[in-house]
């Protein structure tokens, strides 16, 4: 391979690892720093992609609707999509939050899987909501026109770094006011926290649907990247279970490690693929499923050896002041 | 709709199998075991593998029972299915859930373990089988007995019913009359009154495992058997178990085959009106109902 | 003849330390008062004599074995039954279970013992099939005690029996306590009700600020006068 | 300031509180003391809003304040600690301080967005006199350190120093004297008298270090089988037959 084709390779993979960094920042608000336990993270992939792609897209006309239905397509900017699909997903968190966060922790997580399976099922076979299994496809990407087809990713990754800049610092921000030293302190001792005046519910509600919006953004970065989105990309590996992976891996409680994980986990996944690549021809075919054994394998070496992850968490939350 | 019911009840006991399990385990060892819709996977596959592997290498006859759809392969593959699994479930507790329960780890560490675990029986089953549909015995179909009211029933779904009834039936004997049973039950109800009364408390969480482990597979199997073996049919069978063990309080192993059967029969009836991949959303949306309405289960306290 | 001893026991949950250097002895057959103001370190006492506490210093002898550091469910094994001061039943089992419990580590015939039990306890026998959630306080702190004894102990450790529990079934629990006395098991009770338990015990200890403060025979104890000045710190 | 009439809270078949009625009256240190069982924690409990009451009514600085939730109670400036010390044990100790002043700008997510220099400002404040609160408590040097490695002592000074954040008007404490050694007892009841006298802060406190009580408290309540047996000054309460009786057992004959 030549050298540009390697730059366009580790091009790529850049994206698709800080689009995975948004998602651990996002879990990072409801697990690092709250003790959320959601494990349906791909519900609010999907919705997010889903979304975006419907309000950047038109309505299908003419004979292109026969092929293609949609719901509903409003043909808006690129910058409203990702909004919307924030929007969408926080208004969903919220709708779960309310019979679970006032429950043991294992019940918000049984919701959020049982909300990932449902959403994926939904657009799986609802045709006229998003055309059913064969998904939506044609997604438009900003600044198009600017630079050759080939070329476009680079642009697409300037978009992705300067978003998870922004998704970081907003995070960092927040965490490190009094809003996220509450959080931490609902992580520590629920009981001692309203003790303390504060209004756990609403804290927990706050922290659940927050992280939720930035997964909804992750979800629609992806769409926009891949321009082709179907039901069956949000399953419970490739959207759950590799971003938990991540944020244990880099250190949960911290969004640097939250970042860094991404890139870690990302850098094994591929690294993993061209394991896989030596394997015979009859092997093969499965080899994806060899590379999860792998991911899976590491979570439980992670959390038995080193549950802090690489980075582990910050002793101090409030930095504001410094 | 009679015959959906019947249907639904043949599900639902399957449900409830695995649902006690899980509920055994969240009692006793008080964690969300994520990995338990895998036991039925595990099972079912243990069970084919015999069927079509094993047991047809060693020379066990093809034949079938009267008009059941298998005949000894599966007879034999059925119990060792059950121990196997009870073995890889008692074997996960020892390399993963003991070490992190001795390390001090919360409810939520256990039950992230208990996820990797799931995706790991997954792999395995996926690297071994493939991700098709596969059946213990493929293309065969055996007529249904008609009863009243225009229902149909198959003769396999007759046995799967009467298995299940064994098998519940043996767990209501053990818990009451053996002693491990009742240090199990003890155990359940205060941990820490166990170890003072003597009881090696380690050794009920193996006992615990080991039989959630075994009803697990034996789900798997019946409903490979009633219907088809796929590697995600466990993970789909997580949201009705949870559905089911949260309806019937967590922990109490007859609320769990109470809400099993509930769940079944809802999820059976439902495809009256909606797509029957919708059986799942079902769950979903019976066990947010209970946890709006009491989130405690019908059998807990207030 | 001395048949446990505990000798300068130093514990604490945490690096703080509850007890200092605590020191008692029990004779076969006799009834040991542990009295003191609450914080104290009765019960903490109880704990470490039974191994749910490991010392930090000091020497637990049963007979001769040493017993120091061993786990409960050795302990239990080597004669000494323990009755917490709450959660002491197994509520969703029967009366009856609740004693086949106690005599989980036994794999001899054990029915002569559960006769002998029920004898001792005859509301029990009447309602053997009753759930152990349903009983009144009192009933449940009989049940505790029964599932006790069904080791047939050398021992028994009971921490508070009367805490939590109506007046008018209070002096029957004292009652039961001597009767189990009668059948020859040596007793320690921490009690709170410091003149009911002084009144049937055959030596007393006062306990204050995690130490040794008095020692007699029970009835000494209950006319001592820095006994009643102890508790109010005077 | 703070008036419980006839509550009644039970637990299963146990009544933990019956019928109890009692008083604090503003400005003093007023110890309560029982037999274990007595029903104080509870007491305590149903004031701050942990525990629902079956019946009675609490009044605090004339408002029924019966069955609000913890975080109002809060509000109404009362504070509570612990028996058991619930420090957030993985966060510093300036952090578990800085937590509990209530109703702070930035935690609002949008103000910390939107209005940074506020929440910048009032953090501020928040910080210097959580560095005040340390040195007054003198828990200055280990202000950057976990407070899950304190020791019991410590934590306990840690709880005090946190129900100072809340400029309450009433502090509850639970055992505030339990684990601590004698130095540290005598730095924490000098304390809490400077607390009452200077800063007009009103105590109410559970203890069974009958030194710490008789030296620190006037009045003493006394508690027993769920309701109030006696109230008076130290040297009353020291001389009262009831309440000997109470703690010696046998009051039932």
């Amino acid at each position: 391979m030549e050298i540009g084709g390697i730059i366009a390779y580790l091009v790529s993979l850049a994206i698709m690892a800080g689009i995975y960094a948004v998602f651990c920042l996002g879990l990072n608000i409801q697990w690092g720093y709250t003790g959320l336990f959601n494990i349906g993270i791909a519900g609010f992939f999907c919705i997010g992609a889903y979304a975006s792609a419907m309000i950047t897209t038109p309505k299908p006309t003419g004979v292109y609707a026969h092929y293609v239905n949609q719901i509903f397509g409003l043909n808006l900017p690129f910058i409203l999509g990702l909004l919307g699909a924030a929007v969408i997903c926080g208004v969903i968190a919220f709708l779960i939050g309310i019979p679970t966060l006032k429950l043991k922790e294992d019940y918000l997580a049984i919701a959020t899987l049982g909300i990932a399976e449902t959403f994926r099922l939904i657009f799986n076979n609802e045709h006229w909501l998003a055309n059913g299994p064969r998904g939506l496809m044609g997604l438009p990407q900003p600044f198009q026109g600017l630079v050759d087809p080939k070329n476009y990713n680079y642009i697409y990754l300037i978009i992705i770094v300067i978003i998870m800049v922004v998704v970081y610092l907003s995070i960092e921000r927040a965490i490190r006011s009094p809003w996220g030293r509450v959080l931490r302190g609902i992580r520590e001792d629920e009981i001692s926290a309203a003790m303390s005046g504060k209004d756990i519910f609403h804290f927990k509600m706050q922290s659940l649907v927050f992280g939720a919006m930035v997964m909804g953004l992750g979800g629609a970065l992806y769409a926009h990247y891949t321009k082709a989105i179907s039901p069956d990309v949000f399953t419970p590996l490739y959207g759950t279970f590799i971003i938990w992976v991540m944020l244990m891996a880099g250190g949960s409680g911290n969004n640097k490690g939250a970042v860094l994980g991404a890139f870690v986990v990302w850098g094994i996944w591929i690294g993993t693929k061209f394991m896989t690549d030596l394997l015979p021809y009859t092997l093969k075919a499965r080899a994806p499923y060899i590379r999860f054994l792998l991911i899976g394998i590491l979570l439980e070496i992670i959390l038995i050896y080193r549950p802090q992850g690489l980075l582990g968490e910050e002793k101090e939350v409030s930095k504001l002041i410094e | 709709m009679v015959e959906l019911v019947i249907y639904g009840i043949v599900l639902g006991s399957i449900i409830s199998l695995g649902a006690i399990g899980l509920t055994l385990v969240y009692g006793i060892i008080r964690f969300a075991n994520f990995a338990h819709g895998d036991f039925l996977s595990a099972g079912a596959y243990v069970a084919l593998f015999m069927v079509t592997g094993l047991l047809a290498w060693i020379g066990i006859p093809d034949t079938t029972f009267g008009s059941l759809s298998f005949g000894w392969r599966m007879a034999i593959a059925f119990p060792v299915s059950m121990a196997v699994v009870a073995g890889v479930a008692i074997l996960l507790d020892q390399i993963l859930y003991r070490r992190l329960r001795a390390k001090g780890s919360g409810p939520v560490i256990l039950a992230m373990s208990s996820l990797g675990a799931a995706f790991i029986i997954r792999m395995i089953i996926l690297i071994l089988w493939g991700a098709d549909s596969l059946f213990y015995r493929p293309g065969l179909m055996r007529p249904a007995i008609e009863l009243p009211l225009g229902a149909k029933i198959r003769p396999d779904q007759v046995l799967i019913l009467f298995m299940v009834v064994v098998l519940v039936s043996s767990l209501h004997l053990f818990l009451k009359r053996t002693k491990m049973g009742k240090a199990m039950r003890a155990t359940a109800d205060n941990k820490e009154l166990a170890l003072v009364t003597g009881i090696d408390t380690e050794r009920i969480i193996m006992w615990t495992w080991g039989i959630g482990g075994a009803l697990a597979a034996a789900a798997g199997i019946l409903y490979g058997i009633d219907v088809q073996l796929h590697p995600y049919m466990g993970w789909n069978f997580l949201i009705p178990l949870f559905a089911a063990t949260i309806l019937g309080t967590i922990g109490n192993m007859y609320g769990a085959l109470i809400g099993g059967l509930t769940i079944g029969v809802a999820q059976q009836v439902s495809t009256a009106f909606l797509m029957p991949t919708y059986k799942l959303p079902v769950a979903f949306v019976i066990m947010i109902l209970i946890l709006l309405i009491r989130p405690e289960g019908i059998f807990g306290k207030e | 003849m001395i048949i446990l001893s505990a000798k300068d026991i130093t514990v604490g949950y945490t690096e703080v330390d509850i007890l200092h250097e605590v020191s008692i002895d029990v004779q076969a057959g006799e009834i040991v008062s542990i009295i003191g103001p609450n914080g104290a370190g009765k019960s903490t006492l109880l704990k470490t004599i039974f191994g749910i506490l490991k010392p930090r210093n000091g020497k637990v002898t049963f007979k001769d074995w040493d017993i120091t550091g061993l786990k409960p469910n050795m302990v239990v094994r080597k004669g000494i039954s323990y009755v917490p001061q709450v959660d002491n039943v197994f509520p969703s089992m029967t009366i009856h279970e609740n004693l086949e419990m106690g005599a989980f580590i036994r794999n001899d015939d054990y029915s002569q013992r559960l006769r002998e039990v029920y004898d001792l306890f005859p509301v029990m026998a009447e309602r053997k099939k009753q759930k152990v959630g349903q009983l009144s306080g009192g009933q449940r702190q009989m049940v505790a005690m029964g599932r006790a004894l069904m080791l047939d102990p050398q021992v028994l450790l009971l921490d508070e029996p009367s805490a939590g529990l109506a007046p008018v079934l209070v002096s029957g629990i004292f009652e039961k306590i001597k009767d189990i006395n009668a059948t020859g098991v040596a007793i320690i009770i921490v009690e709170q009700n410091a003149r009911e338990a002084l009144k049937m015990a055959h030596h007393g200890y006062v306990l204050a600020m995690g130490r040794n403060v008095l020692d007699d025979a029970g009835d000494a104890l209950l006319a001592n006068e820095e006994v009643g000045r102890l508790y109010l710190g005077g | 300031m703070l008036k419980i009439e006839e509550v009644v809270k039970s637990f299963g078949g146990l009544t933990a509180v019956c019928e109890c009625s009692l008083e604090v009256s503003e400005g003093a240190i007023t110890g309560l003391i029982g037999p274990n069982g007595a029903g104080k924690t509870t007491l305590f409990n149903v004031i701050t809003g942990h525990y629902k009451p079956e019946r009675g009514r609490i009044i605090f600085q004339g408002e029924d304040i019966n069955g609000l939730a913890p975080h109002k109670i809060f509000q109404r400036k009362i504070y509570r600690t612990f028996q058991i010390t619930r420090e957030f044990s993985q966060m510093t100790v300036i952090e578990n301080l800085m937590f509990v002043p209530e109703g702070q700008v930035g935690e609002r997510i949008w103000n910390t967005w939107f209005r940074p220099s506020a929440v910048w400002k009032q953090e501020k404040a928040i910080h210097e006199k959580a560095i005040e609160v340390l040195e007054f408590v003198e828990l200055i040097d280990l202000k950057d350190e976990y407070a899950g490695s304190l020791s019991g002592g410590q934590k306990k000074l840690l709880e005090l120093a946190k129900s100072l954040m809340a400029d309450p008007k009433m502090v509850l404490l639970d055992e505030p004297g339990a684990g601590v050694n004698p130095t540290l007892m005598r730095k924490l009841i000098a304390n809490i008298r400077k607390l009452c006298e200077e800063k007009k802060i009103t105590f109410f406190l559970i203890e069974h270090d009958m030194d710490l009580v008789m030296s620190l408290c006037n009045p003493v309540i006394v508690m027993s089988e769920g309701k109030k047996l006696a109230e008076g000054t130290p040297e009353e309460i020291k001389k009262d037959e009831r309440v000997l009786e109470a703690y010696l057992g046998g009051q039932y004959r």
